[in-house]
């Protein structure tokens, strides 16, 4: 069969391609290789799912955080410190027993990068675009997360400004338990909706 | 759909390629890639919206066949040879360069930090003139045009019954903004829709989809 | 689209590769392709539709970077692996294998002209307890549906309201049988949409399109 | 940019699969690698557009035949000798002053085989399959045939086993002609709509 997977097959042909734009944009003062090297240090280091985590965990563990998240999710997200491009609008969505919510963007791959960071691959997948909408249910089984029966799914297709996070349920066990420790149960995934969050170690 | 990237619900396509813990970057090539559109020189009056479109007007092959990064590359070659700033031909020419990677300068990355870490907002005031708004609540149907432009509402959405559940307020339309025409912001709203209207008696069941859907978009549903 | 080969009225595709007096193949493995569809066995119960659904369940990617003859490879190459009677990897076994062509005997060719010049209808009689045909000028609309198998009914033509321009009996309805359900035979009818109908304002002034629509792909419209 | 033109790109590896096919195909007795010669044959020097030619050149020539053709195109055709394959159930279409008709299969590549042969390349191509319903005009004019203003168009998209002959109008100057004159006026590209008749030599 060809290969079909996407970029894959012409990787150093596209390298090439990507250090000749950058050397023709910086002769032509259209670009500062500093600046790129820079920005992608801060996304690499600074912005990512962590910054989320903080949210979730404070929205699990203060009922008047969680209030005003849903009141205004943009506002109490930068109560956090947690704003800028791609979170310019938030919305927070929550779990619950009986309704799971998943987030995609079928048109591109819009993502709320104040606090998840860049997206995943699959995230931008064209098999997660297309299927993700019209198979929930069997995307998430491919992801290993089998909801209960009757589960209601909603999936929130970001086609606006609007940034969708998803509060995932508080995993049984974890009363009592602080901010931080409970952040770092909430992973990446839990927060698209693509997984749940972590099961405190030892749980059944 | 209008075009190839507009890939809700379109069939044959496998498993979602999903890894654990998968890094950000697959190659330092996609760290230039999101760099460079993240920090270059941008037409006057380029907006977010007319990026979109510019990966979308990539040829429907070389669309589909790329990766996320090959179409950030071709979208931001694309711009910057409309701008009249550069030819394909250069780009050939500079095949073979080095790389220009360097350690980066940690006062830069704080100042990027800084700069994309600043809000600029796409809600803008409700101005004098706009037609009066749903409220939550209300059923409304989505209209079937296919528009050669740049659109927000996907094909799969086309023609169907909703139900508006929130309202975000009033916010720069891309649908205008991402073909040139300015922001004519207008009414935004969340409409959710059962997926056995989208998707017909083969949905699955209790599954429905939210879309942030524009006035011009809607009409009201009986 | 339901799936990237329903590529009517799809934007981003350039000019039509139109090349005056072009022959028949470019190349002599796309007659290898051809003549290997037309003769080589095919799995009970094969028909039109499996044939043509077969092409139309390759990967999305594959298929829209493919060219026709390449399709047709991979279509034969899927209907034979499905029957169970070849394996990928046996055809990567064979790679180098040296041309089997030879000169035509032309007694044989006389045969296949024979055998190709063969009608083998698709009307049916029609059968008690089929609905009532529609007439010939009435107003009908086509279903919004969006079904995973295969459908003769393009995206773009769905939910669209149009008039009945011609009746042609009763035929095997391929959204039933290129899914394996047999034949189901109903009314079959060429359906005019007016172009503004199918693509709206920016349709061009005074266009239409007349697709083959079968009884279930309509209904009444008011 | 990369390149996106079909097929084009792996020739010698589309080749040697096509031969590893029918070597394997032919050894587990699933195909006689001589039929496919021999068909082939068939459809490169006996099958092709001249047929359809002759049904048009009779249709222009002789109106008792052009009523047979609008009463029932399969059987006037067949009065020919031709059918079979992919010509099962004909329908002639009309072109004339102010109404100009042209065939597409957006779909697949559907195309009448007894009269027309195999479809060329540019028919099968995504390009036509996408653009001959949205734009019938630009593409035509593609195609180098400029309608004159105020022209209806049909096109017929052939989503069943109908298939569409287009008969192209008669060029002027031609009167008395014999069918076989005719017929030699007579395109492939102008029975599928993409192209006009041809205008006798000399005219204008």
């Amino acid at each position: 069969m060809h290969d079909h997977g996407p970029g894959h097959s012409h990787l150093s042909e596209t390298e090439a391609r990507v250090r000749a734009l950058e050397t023709l944009l910086a002769e032509k003062g259209l670009l500062d290789p500093a600046a790129v090297d820079a920005v992608v240090e801060a996304y690499e280091t600074r912005i990512g799912p962590r910054n989320g985590a903080q949210v979730v965990a404070k929205a699990w563990a203060d009922p008047d955080y969680l209030a005003r998240l849903r009141e205004d999710a943009t506002s109490a997200i930068l109560e956090l410190g947690f704003t800028g491009r791609q979170g310019e609008h938030m919305v927070a969505v929550e779990n619950a027993p009986g309704r799971h919510n998943l987030v995609v963007c079928t048109l591109c791959s819009c993502y709320p990068w104040p606090v998840l960071g860049l997206p995943p691959a699959w995230y931008k997948s064209n098999e997660y675009r297309a299927r993700a909408v019209r198979e929930p249910r069997k995307v998430l089984a491919d992801f290993g997360v089998t909801l209960t029966e009757g589960t209601e799914i909603r999936v929130w297709d970001s086609t606006a400004e609007i940034r969708y996070l998803v509060i995932p349920e508080r995993p049984a066990g974890t009363e009592g338990w602080s901010e931080a420790a409970l952040a770092d149960l909430v992973t990446r995934d839990s927060m698209i909706g693509a997984g749940l969050a972590r099961a405190p170690e030892g749980a059944a | 759909m209008t075009r190839v990237h507009d890939l809700g619900g379109v069939q044959g396509f496998g498993r979602v390629p999903w890894e654990p813990d998968e890094p950000n970057f697959h190659g330092d090539w996609e760290k230039r890639v999101l760099g460079m559109n993240l920090v270059a020189k941008a037409p006057e009056g380029w907006n977010i919206d007319k990026g979109r479109h510019a990966r979308e007007r990539l040829h429907p092959v070389t669309y589909l066949a790329s990766s996320y990064f090959e179409r950030w590359l071709e979208g931001l070659v694309l711009r910057s040879v409309e701008a009249g700033w550069i030819e394909e031909a250069e780009i050939a020419a500079k095949m073979g360069a080095p790389s220009p990677e360097a350690p980066p300068d940690p006062a830069r990355v704080d100042a990027m930090v800084e700069r994309f870490s600043t809000r600029v907002p796409y809600d803008r005031p409700e101005t004098e003139g706009l037609p009066a708004p749903y409220a939550v609540g209300d059923r409304v149907r989505t209209r079937m045009d296919d528009p050669t432009g740049h659109t927000r509402l996907p094909a799969y959405a086309r023609g169907r019954g909703g139900e508006v559940v929130m309202r975000h307020g009033v916010h720069v339309f891309p649908d205008v903004s991402g073909n040139g025409g300015g922001e004519a912001p207008t009414h935004l709203y969340a409409v959710r829709f059962d997926a056995a209207e989208l998707f017909g008696a083969e949905a699955e069941p209790g599954a429905s989809v939210t879309l942030d859907l524009w006035h011009p978009h809607l009409e009201p549903a009986s």
